[in-house]
C-alpha cells in the first residue's frame, strides 16, 4: 500500500516497478550508510572500508552505524533512524532475515534503496543483495580443501561454527553435508558441529573437546574467522599440530603465522574489501535509477566493472580465493 | 563485699584524684542538621573514678560518647585530654589515645569469630607479620575468663545473644587496657548475675587507675558503681556531685525536671477468660515443653537469666520462628497458620526486643514506621494516603508523648526511649487483644518507664492480656499479676503475684538455690 | 541449652573444619566432575587435556581472585571485562608502537593499567559513596565505549605481537603452562595475605559490617578502594594474558565476561551479601565452571543443553552454599555460649 | 500533636502530597523534559510523528520490564533472568507455532510458563533464601540455554504479516503506537501500587530492613516470591511481544535486555540496596535512555560514544544527589559558624 503512494511523491527515486535506465549517471551526493551485523567486527571492518571507497569515487556521502553487539533488534533502531535521516541508500548485513524486515519496508517506503551483503534478508524487504559467493561454492570449497588436507585416506571431521541462530553458516553447513555425501568424499565423515560462539575462548575450548570426544578426527573446518582463528592458535600449541588439519573461512593477516607454520595447510575467503565496494555501487546504481533490481540488469562497479543481477535480485561477486603459504603475502586484509 | 568497706575505699580515692581530671569536656555544642543534641555538655572524667551520666532519652548522653570516641566532631566546645586540648579526628585516633569505648549499640562482625571481634585491627602477631591465631584465642578466652562467661572464641559472631554481644563488647574494650572506658549503657541487655561480674571487672580496671564513664537508666547500678554522677538535660549539663551526697529521687528531679509518680503503677483489674493457651511447645536446642496461659486483663511476667529462651518463645508464639511440636491458641482456637499475619489477624501484637533491628526499619521516618502495621486499616478501596498516615501518627504521637522533629523526621534520629515508644504504639495502634512485650523498657529513663508502665496497665485494665518478658525483676515484680521463669528454655516456676519474690524468681531462674551458692562460696 | 564443650579435639579437628569447608565441596564437585569425564572419555585426563584445562582456567581464576576480594567487602565489579578489554588492545597497540618492549614490562604497564581503571571505580564508590554495582555498571559501558573507540575496528593479528611474547601465552615451566603458574601464584599471594596479614582481615570486616568497621577505626574508604585497585590489577593482568594467548585482538575481548567472573566467586562460596569466602573457593569456582565448559561436550551433551547444564550447576552450588551455612548454624545453636 | 524538640528543617515542611518524589527523581524527570526540548530544536527529524512512533514502539520492552524490576530492587533483591525468560518465551512461542497450535492458546500457556519461571527465582529467593544476585545468574544462564534446547539452531518466522506489522499500528496521524496505551495502564497500575497502597509500603519496609518488616507482619517471603513471578509473567509478555513484534522467535531475543533495564531503573533514581525510589523517577529513567539515544543516533553521534554516555549518566545518577547533599551540607556549616 504505502510503497507506491510515497515512491512516487519521492520523485526521482525509481522503484522495483519503474523502468530502468542504465545510462543514468550516478547522483551526487547521494547518503549511502552502511549498517553491519555488529561494529568492531573485524570482518564489517574491512567490508565498509570498501564500501567507503566506493562512495568517496561517486562523491557520496558515507556513513557508517550499527550496535556494538550483533542483535537483530538494534539493527531495526539504526534502520528507523537511517530512515528518519533521509538516506539514499542502506547497506546492510542481517543479524536476522525476517527481524529486521518491517523497518526496511518502512525505509524503502521513506524512499531509500536497500542493499543487503554477507547476510541477505527475505528478498522481499530488499531491493538487492550482494552474494559474496554463492553458498554452495563456498561449501564445495571448504570440503575440497579439507580433503586435500586430510590425503586420500580421507577420516573423521567436524565443524565448528560461529552462534547457533547464524543463518548463512548454518546454509553452508547444510550444503556441506550434501557435498559430502557425493562419491568423491565417501571416506569423509562428519561427526560433529560445534559452536563456539564466535567467541575465542568458547572457541577453543570446544575445539578441545572435539579432540578428545573424537580421537580419530582428522580434520576441522570453520567456516567464521574468529572460530578458525581461535582454532589455529589452540593447534599451533598443541600436539596436534599438523595432525589435525584445519581448514574455513578466514582472514589471511590472521591466518599467514599458521599457514607458515604448518599449522593448516589453506582456507578460503572471499575478497571481503571488494564485497563492501560492490555493495555500495550497487546501491548508487539502484539510487539513480540505472536498475531496478529485475534480473538481467546491469551495472558498472567502478574498478570492479560490469555486474549483472541475477535471479531473486541477486548480485554474485565471485568464487572465493583459496590462501595458501605460497599466495597468502599478496593480500593485506 | 561489704557496702560500708566499699564506700570508704571510694571516697579516699576521691580524695586522692588531683583537681586535673584526664578527660575533660567543656561547653560541647553538637547539632545534626536543625536538631540541637548537645547545647552546652561538660563533663568530668577522673583517675581511677567512675562517673555516671544520667539523662532522659534523647537527653544526649549516647552523642557525647560519639564526640569522645571521635565518630562526632564538636560544633563548638573542648576536649582535654590530661589537661591539654584535643580533637578527634575518628575512633582510631580517640583509641590511641587511650580511650575505649562500649557503644549503646553493639557493633559486630557477624561473619567474622569471637575472637577476631575483639581484636581486629590489632590482633596478635607472629613472625612476618602474620596472625598469631593460637595467641589470639588464648587471649580471648582470658578475657572470657575474666568476665566469667564462656564462649567460645572461634564461633562466629553470628548467631549470638544481645547479651553475648554485649559481653563481647565488653571484652574488646578491656582488652584495650584504655586508660578511660567508656560504656553506654553495657547494662541495658544483661541480668544481674552479668551485671555482677562486669561491676567487678569495672572495679579492677578503676583500681588500676583508668577513669570510667558509665551509663545507665537503673539508678541501683549506678549507685553501686559511681563516684560521681553527672546529669544532662535537653542536651545540656544540669549537675555534678559525688554519688554519695545524691539520693535517687533528687537526681530524677534533676533530670527530668520534675517528679516522677510511681513507677509501677499497677492498676488491680477484673481477669477474664484465657486468651493466650501455649500448650507443649518445644524447639530442639532452644525450648522444650513449654505451656502456659494469658487470660484476659492480666499481666504474665516472664523472668529469667538472659539466654534462657524467652525470648525465642515469644518468637515462637508470634509466628516468627518455627517449632519442633505444640501449639497456641488463641482464644481456644488454634492458630491458621504459623505466621506473623495470621497472628495478628487473631488479635497478637509483639513488641520485640531489639528495636533497631526488628522493632523499627531505622531509614523510614516515625509517619511511616507507625503506620507500617496499619497498612490494611488505614486503606480505603486498597489505597493508603500520606493524609490517613500522619493522622495516625498524630493520634499516636500524642498519646504516648512521643519527642520528634516531626512525623517525616527519619526515626533514627530520634533517642532510644522515643523509638521504643513508636515501636510500642505501631502495636496499641493494631488494637490487640492479646500483648506479647519483649524488654518493654529496655534503655529507657525513668520517667519514660513509668509512662510506659502506667500504659501496660491501663492496657491490662481495659481486657488486654499481656506477656511481659524482662529481666528487670523491679519490673517484672512491680507489675505481673503472675510470674513464669524459666531457666536453660524449660519453665522452672510459676509464681502467683503475692508468692513471688525477688529470692523465690532468681532461684527458679538460675536453678541455683541462692542460699546453697553462698554456703560453698 | 546444652552443656559447653570448649575443648576440641585437636587430632582431628582440621580435618572436620577442611571437609565442613566450602572449598572442600566445590574441589569435590570438581573431582567428581572430573571423575565422570573421564569415565566417559579417558582422554579427558590426558596431559594436553590438562595442560588446556590449567591454561582456559587461568585467566577466569586470576580475575576470580580479584573479584573474590571485591564481593568480600560487599561490593562487587562489574567492570572487570571491559578492563580485561581494554589492557588487551591496549597490549596489542603498545607491542605494536614498541615491538621490542620486553614481557615483563608489559606485564608491569597491564597491570598498572588495569589498576589505574580500577582506581576510577575504587574512586567513585570510596569518595562519592555510591553503590559499586552501578559504577562497574557505568565502566563497564565506558571503558567498553573507550576501548570501541580507540579500536575503531581496527584487528591486532599473532604477527603484530613479538614471538616471545606469544610464547608466554602457550609455553611450559617444567610442564606447567606460564599462565597457569601466573594464575597460581597470585592465589597463593592474594589467599595468604586475605588470611594472615590485619590488612587482608580488613576486608572481611568491612564486608560483614561497615558500620562496625568504622568504629574500629579502620579506613574503609582506602580498603574499599584498594580492593578494587587490586581487582583492576587483576583484570590488567588478564588482558596482557589473553593478548599472549590469543593473539588475535580486536575490541571485544572480553565481553560478558562479568558475569562468568561473578559466577565463579559465587559458585567458590564468596558470599555476595559480603564478609564471607576466600580467594582459593573463588579460584576453585573458576577452574570448576571453565572445567564444566570442557567436559559438557566431550560428554557428548548437545551443545545446546551446555549452557542449561551451567545454570543449573551455579543454582546447585548455591543451593549447596546455603545448605552448608544451616547446618552450620544448627552447630552453633546446639553448641551455645552461656553457662552463667 | 508532636512535642517539637527543635524547628522543623525545611525540607519537612514540604506538602507531603508529592513526597514521594525525592530530588533526584525531579532532577531526572526535569532532565527528561530538557532534553526532550533541546533535541526538538536542534536535532532535525526527531520531533516528527513518524520517530515518535519509533521512539514508543521501542521503548516498550524496557518500559516493561523496569516495572516489576523497579518494585525488586525497592524490596532489595534484584532479577537479572528476564531478558533470558523472553527468549524462553519467545522460543517455546515459536515452537507451538510451528506445532500449529492457535495464538489464542499460545499466550496464555507462554505467560503461564513465565510465571513458572519466575516462580523457580522466586522460590530459590525466598524460600529457599538465597541471594537473588547469584540465583539470577543461574537462570539466566540456565533459562537462555532452555531457548536454545527448545529451537536449537532454527528460528521460526512464519507469523502472520497482519499481526506483526498490526503491533505497529498508529494512533490516527499522531504516530503513536496503539499498544503503548495497555502499556501505560500498566505503568500506572504498577505506580499505583508502589506509592498509594499498603503492599507498596510494605516493600519498602523489606528494602530497609527484612527483619524490621517480618516483625511487623509483613510476609516478606511470600511478597517477594509473588514479585518474581509478576516479572517473570511481565517478561513472558515481553518475550510475546518481541516474538510478534520482529516476527522471528530465536534463541538469542532480547539477550543483554536486563542490563539495559537495570541500567534505566538505577537512573531513575531506584537505590540498588532497595528500599529507596519512584516509578515517575523510572519511567522518567527509561524515557531519558531512550530519547538521548534515539537523538542521538540521528545526529550521528558514533555508537561508543552512545554506550560511554549511558555508563556515564549512570554514575551520575548515582554521585549526584550525594555530591548535591555534600555541597548542601558545606553550605549549612557556612551558614550556621
Ligand atoms: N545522627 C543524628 N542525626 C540527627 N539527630 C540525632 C542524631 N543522633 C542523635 N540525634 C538526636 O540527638 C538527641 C540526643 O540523642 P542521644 O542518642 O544522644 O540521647 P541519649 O541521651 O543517649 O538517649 P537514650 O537514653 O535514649 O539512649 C536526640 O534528640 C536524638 O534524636
Ligand atoms: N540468632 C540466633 N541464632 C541462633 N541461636 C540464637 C540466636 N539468638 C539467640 N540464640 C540462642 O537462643 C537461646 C536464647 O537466646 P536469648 O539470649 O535471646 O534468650 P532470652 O531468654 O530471650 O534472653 P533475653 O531476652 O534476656 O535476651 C540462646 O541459647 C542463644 O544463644
Ligand atoms: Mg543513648
Ligand atoms: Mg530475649
Amino acid at each position: 500500500g504505502t510503497t507506491n503512494t510515497s515512491s512516487t511523491a519521492g520523485g526521482g527515486a525509481a522503484s522495483s516497478s519503474a523502468a530502468a535506465d542504465p545510462n543514468a549517471p550516478i547522483k551526487e551526493g547521494l547518503k549511502v550508510a552502511f549498517l553491519p551485523k555488529q561494529l568492531n567486527n573485524s570482518y564489517f571492518t574491512v567490508t565498509d572500508r570498501g564500501g567507503k571507497a566506493a562512495v568517496d569515487e561517486y562523491k557520496g556521502v558515507f556513513s557508517e552505524v550499527g550496535p556494538s553487539e550483533a542483535s537483530a533488534s538494534s539493527q531495526v533502531s539504526y534502520i528507523n533512524t537511517l530512515t528518519q535521516q533521509g538516506s539514499n541508500v542502506i547497506a546492510t548485513s542481517a543479524n536476522d532475515p525476517k527481524a529486521i524486515c518491517s523497518a526496511l519496508d518502512e525505509a524503502r517506503s521513506a524512499g531509500a534503496k536497500v542493499v543487503t551483503f554477507d547476510s541477505d534478508t527475505d528478498p522481499s524487504c530488499r531491493d538487492l543483495y550482494i552474494n559474496q559467493a554463492t553458498a554452495e561454492g563456498i561449501a564445495s570449497t571448504q570440503i575440497k580443501l579439507i580433503s586435500d588436507a586430510i590425503g586420500p585416506d580421507g577420516g573423521d571431521i567436524a565443524i565448528l561454527s560461529a552462534t547457533a541462530n547464524a543463518t548463512n553458516q548454518n546454509a553452508w553447513i547444510e550444503l556441506m553435508k550434501k557435498e559430502l555425501e557425493k562419491p568423491e568424499y565417501a571416506k569423509l565423515k562428519l561427526v560433529a558441529t560445534a559452536y563456539g560462539d564466535d567467541n575465542a575462548q568458547k572457541s577453543q575450548q570446544e575445539v578441545q573437546a572435539l579432540l578428545q570426544a573424537h580421537p580419530t578426527l582428522k580434520g576441522i573446518i570453520s567456516p567464521t574467522t574468529v572460530g578458525i582463528a581461535a582454532a589455529a592458535q589452540y593447534l599451533s600449541g598443541s600436539e596436534y599440530k599438523g595432525k589435525v588439519q584445519l581448514t574455513g573461512l578466514g582472514f589471511p593477516s590472521q591466518l599467514k603465522e599458521y599457514l607458515k607454520n604448518g599449522t593448516m595447510k589453506s582456507f578460503a575467503l572471499w575478497d571481503v574489501e571488494k564485497l563492501g565496494y560492490l555493495a555500495a555501487y550497487a546501491g548508487a546504481a539502484l539510487a539513480s535509477g540505472q536498475i531496478t533490481g529485475a534480473e538481467g540488469q546491469t551495472f558498472k562497479a567502478g574498478t570492479l566493472g560490469e555486474f549483472k543481477v541475477g535471479p531473486n535480485s541477486t548480485v554474485l561477486l565471485g568464487e572465493p580465493t583459496v590462501f595458501t603459504a605460497a599466495n597468502v603475502d599478496q593480500y593485506n586484509f | 563485699m561489704a557496702e560500708a568497706q566499699d564506700a570508704t575505699v571510694r571516697s579516699t580515692r576521691r580524695a586522692e584524684a588531683a583537681d586535673v581530671p584526664l578527660l575533660e569536656l567543656r561547653d560541647i555544642h553538637k547539632s545534626f542538621g536543625a536538631v540541637h543534641a548537645l547545647r552546652g555538655a561538660s563533663l568530668s572524667l577522673y583517675r581511677g573514678q567512675v562517673t555516671a551520666l544520667v539523662g532522659e532519652n534523647g537527653a544526649g548522653k549516647s552523642t557525647l560518647v560519639k564526640t569522645l570516641a571521635g565518630l562526632h566532631q564538636q560544633d563548638r566546645g573542648q576536649v582535654l585530654l590530661d589537661g591539654e586540648e584535643v580533637s578527634f579526628r575518628d575512633p582510631l585516633h580517640a583509641r590511641e589515645a587511650g580511650i575505649a569505648v562500649i557503644y549503646q549499640e553493639p557493633t559486630m562482625f557477624p561473619d567474622l569469630t569471637v575472637a577476631e571481634n575483639i581484636f581486629m585491627g590489632r590482633q596478635p602477631l607472629r613472625s612476618l607479620r602474620r596472625i598469631d591465631r593460637k595467641a589470639m584465642r588464648q587471649q580471648a578466652l582470658e578475657l572470657f575468663e575474666q568476665l566469667g562467661v564462656k564462649i567460645d572464641p572461634d564461633r562466629a559472631a553470628q548467631g549470638l545473644s544481645i547479651a553475648d554481644q554485649q559481653v563481647v563488647e565488653i571484652a574488646k574494650a578491656i582488652s584495650l587496657d584504655a586508660r578511660v572506658l567508656i560504656m553506654d549503657e553495657p547494662t541495658a541487655a544483661l541480668s544481674g548475675v552479668e551485671v555482677d561480674r562486669l561491676f567487678a571487672v569495672t572495679r579492677t580496671l578503676q583500681a588500676q587507675g583508668a577513669a570510667v564513664m558509665f551509663i545507665s537508666h537503673r539508678f541501683e547500678e549506678v549507685f553501686a558503681l559511681a563516684d560521681w554522677i553527672t546529669v544532662m538535660r535537653d542536651g545540656a549539663h544540669v549537675a555534678t556531685a559525688p554519688a554519695s551526697e545524691l539520693t535517687v529521687d533528687g537526681v530524677i528531679r534533676q533530670m527530668v525536671g520534675r517528679d516522677v509518680a510511681s513507677l509501677f503503677p499497677k492498676q488491680e483489674t477484673t481477669i477474664g477468660p484465657t486468651a493466650l493457651e501455649v500448650k507443649g511447645l518445644s524447639r530442639k536446642g532452644v525450648f522444650s515443653d513449654i505451656s502456659f496461659t494469658v487470660r484476659a486483663g492480666e499481666i504474665v511476667g516472664l523472668s529469667g537469666l538472659v539466654g534462657a529462651g524467652r525470648s525465642e518463645v515469644a518468637r515462637a508464639v508470634f509466628g516468627i520462628d518455627k517449632y519442633d511440636s505444640g501449639e497456641v491458641l488463641v482464644r481456644d482456637a488454634p492458630l491458621k497458620s504459623l505466621s506473623p499475619r495470621a497472628s495478628m489477624a487473631a488479635g497478637l501484637a509483639f513488641v520485640p526486643e531489639d528495636r533497631r533491628k526488628q522493632g523499627l526499619v531505622m531509614e523510614l521516618n516515625v509517619s511511616r514506621n507507625l503506620t507500617l502495621t496499619l497498612r490494611r486499616k488505614l486503606s480505603r478501596f486498597g489505597l493508603l494516603t500520606n493524609q490517613a498516615e500522619a493522622q495516625a501518627t498524630k493520634e499516636w504521637a500524642k498519646k504516648l508523648q512521643i519527642k520528634a522533629g516531626s512525623p517525616m523526621s527519619p526515626i533514627s534520629t530520634l533517642s532510644g526511649g522515643n523509638q521504643q515508644k513508636v515501636v510500642l504504639g505501631k502495636w496499641l495502634a493494631t488494637g490487640p487483644r492479646i500483648l506479647i512485650i519483649d524488654e518493654p523498657t529496655r534503655g529507657i529513663d525513668v520517667g519514660t518507664k513509668s509512662e510506659v508502665h502506667r500504659l501496660i496497665s491501663e492496657l491490662a485494665g481495659t481486657g488486654l492480656a499481656v506477656l511481659m518478658i524482662s529481666s528487670e525483676l523491679p519490673e517484672i515484680l512491680g507489675m505481673s499479676d503472675r510470674v513464669l521463669v524459666m531457666h536453660e528454655g524449660r519453665i522452672t516456676a510459676e509464681r502467683s503475684r503475692k508468692d513471688a519474690t525477688e529470692e523465690s524468681v532468681m532461684t527458679a531462674a538460675t536453678g541455683v538455690d541462692p542460699k546453697t551458692k553462698e554456703t560453698t562460696a | 541449652m546444652t552443656t559447653l564443650t570448649l575443648q576440641r579435639q585437636p587430632s582431628t579437628a582440621w580435618l572436620g573444619t577442611l571437609t565442613r569447608s566450602r572449598e572442600f565441596s566445590v574441589f569435590l564437585a570438581l573431582v567428581i566432575l572430573i571423575a565422570v569425564t573421564v569415565a566417559a572419555n579417558p582422554r579427558f585426563l590426558s596431559a594436553q587435556s590438562i595442560k588446556d584445562l590449567l591454561l582456559n582456567s587461568s585467566i577466569l581464576v586470576i580475575l576470580a581472585v580479584g573479584q573474590a576480594i571485591v564481593i568480600v567487602t560487599k561490593n562487587v565489579d562489574l567492570s572487570v571485562g571491559s578492563v580485561l578489554g581494554l589492557t588487551a588492545f591496549a597490549t596489542g597497540k603498545i607491542f605494536i608502537a614498541l615491538p621490542d618492549l620486553p614481557v615483563i614490562a608489559m606485564l608491569v604497564i597491564g597491570i598498572a593499567l588495569g589498576a589505574m581503571l580500577g582506581a576510577i571505580n575504587g574512586a567513585l564508590i570510596a569518595v562519592a559513596k555510591v553503590p559499586a554495582l552501578v559504577v562497574t555498571l557505568g565502566t563497564l559501558y565506558i571503558f567498553r565505549g573507550v576501548d570501541f573507540a580507540w579500536a575503531q575496528g581496527q584487528q591486532i593479528s599473532p604477527s603484530d605481537l613479538p614471538a616471545d611474547f606469544l610464547a608466554l601465552g602457550a609455553g611450559t615451566l617444567l610442564g606447567f603452562p606460564y599462565l597457569a603458574l601466573i594464575a597460581l601464584a597470585v592465589v597463593m599471594a592474594f589467599g595468604l595475605y586475605l588470611k594472615n596479614l590485619r590488612s587482608g582481615r580488613e576486608f572481611y570486616a568491612i564486608g560483614s559490617d561497615v558500620q562496625a568497621a568504622r568504629l574500629y577505626g579502620i579506613r574503609v574508604g582506602r580498603k574499599v578502594f584498594s580492593a578494587f585497585a587490586i581487582s583492576g590489577a587483576l583484570a590488567g593482568l588478564g588482558g596482557v594474558i589473553y593478548a599472549a594467548k590469543y593473539g588475535n585482538l580486536d575490541a571485544t575481548a572480553g565481553q560478558g565476561l562479568e558475569l562468568n567472573v561473578v559466577a565463579a566467586a559465587v559458585v567458590g562460596g564468596v558470599a555476595i551479601a559480603g564478609g564471607v569466602g576466600t580467594v582459593y573457593g573463588a579460584a576453585l569456582g573458576a577452574v570448576l565452571l571453565t572445567t564444566i565448559t570442557s567436559a559438557l561436550p566431550v560428554l557428548g551433551v548437545s551443545p545446546f543443553w551446555q549452557r542449561a547444564m551451567i545454570g543449573v550447576l551455579i543454582l546447585a552450588s548455591i543451593v549447596l552454599d546455603r545448605y552448608l551455612a544451616l547446618r552450620t548454624e544448627r552447630r552453633l545453636r546446639g553448641h551455645d555460649s552461656h553457662a552463667g | 500533636m508532636l512535642v517539637d524538640t527543635a524547628p522543623p528543617a525545611a525540607e519537612t515542611r514540604r506538602a507531603p502530597r508529592f513526597g514521594f518524589l525525592r530530588s533526584w527523581d525531579t532532577a531526572i524527570i526535569l532532565a527528561l523534559v530538557a532534553s526532550i526540548i533541546v533535541a526538538s530544536l536542534t536535532v532535525s527529524g526527531f520531533a516528527t510523528s513518524r520517530n515518535v512512533g519509533f521512539l514508543l514502539i521501542d521503548v516498550i520492552p524496557v518500559l516493561l520490564l523496569a516495572l516489576p524490576m523497579t518494585l525488586i530492587i525497592i524490596t532489595g533483591e534484584i532479577d537479572l533472568s528476564v531478558a533470558s525468560i523472553a527468549g524462553f518465551v519467545s522460543c517455546v512461542f515459536g515452537a507451538l507455532w510451528n506445532a500449529g497450535m492457535p495464538m489464542e492458546t499460545i499466550v496464555p500457556l507462554c505467560l503461564v510458563l513465565g510465571a513458572v519461571s519466575g516462580a523457580l527465582n522466586g522460590f530459590l529467593v525466598s524460600v529457599v533464601g538465597l541471594p537473588s544476585l547469584a540465583v539470577t545468574i543461574g537462570t539466566l544462564a540456565l533459562y537462555r540455554g532452555l531457548a536454545f534446547v527448545v529451537l536449537g539452531d532454527q528460528a521460526v518466522t512464519s507469523f502472520p504479516r497482519a499481526i506483526t506489522t498490526g503491533l505497529q499500528a498508529k494512533i490516527g496521524t499522531t504516530g503513536i503506537p496503539v499498544w503503548i496505551l495497555p502499556v501505560i495502564l500498566l505503568v500506572i497500575i504498577f505506580g499505583v501500587a508502589l506509592h498509594f497502597t499498603g503492599f507498596g509500603r510494605s516493600l519498602f519496609a523489606i528494602g530497609y530492613s527484612v527483619d524490621a518488616a517480618r516483625f511487623s507482619g509483613i510476609g516478606v517471603a511470600r511478597t517477594k516470591f509473588w514479585l518474581f513471578v509478576i516479572s517473570g509473567t511481565v517478561a513472558a509478555l515481553v518475550g510475546v511481544w518481541w516474538t510478534l513484534r520482529y516476527g522471528s522467535a530465536r534463541g538469542d531475543n532480547a539477550t543483554g535486555l536486563e542490563l539495559s533495564v537495570i541500567a534505566a531503573v538505577l537512573l531513575g533514581g531506584v537505590s540498588i540496596f532497595g528500599g529507596k525510589g519512584t516509578l515517575p523517577g523510572v519511567i522518567a529513567g527509561v524515557g531519558l535512555l531512550a530519547i538521548l539515544r534515539n537523538a542521538l543516533q540521528l545526529a550521528s553521534v558514533p555508537e561508543d560514544t552512545l554506550s560511554m554516555l549511558t555508563g556515564g549518566l549512570l554514575i551520575l545518577a548515582v554521585v549526584a544527589p550525594n555530591a548535591i547533599a555534600w555541597v548542601r551540607s558545606l553550605s549549612h556549616k557556612a551558614s550556621t559558624t
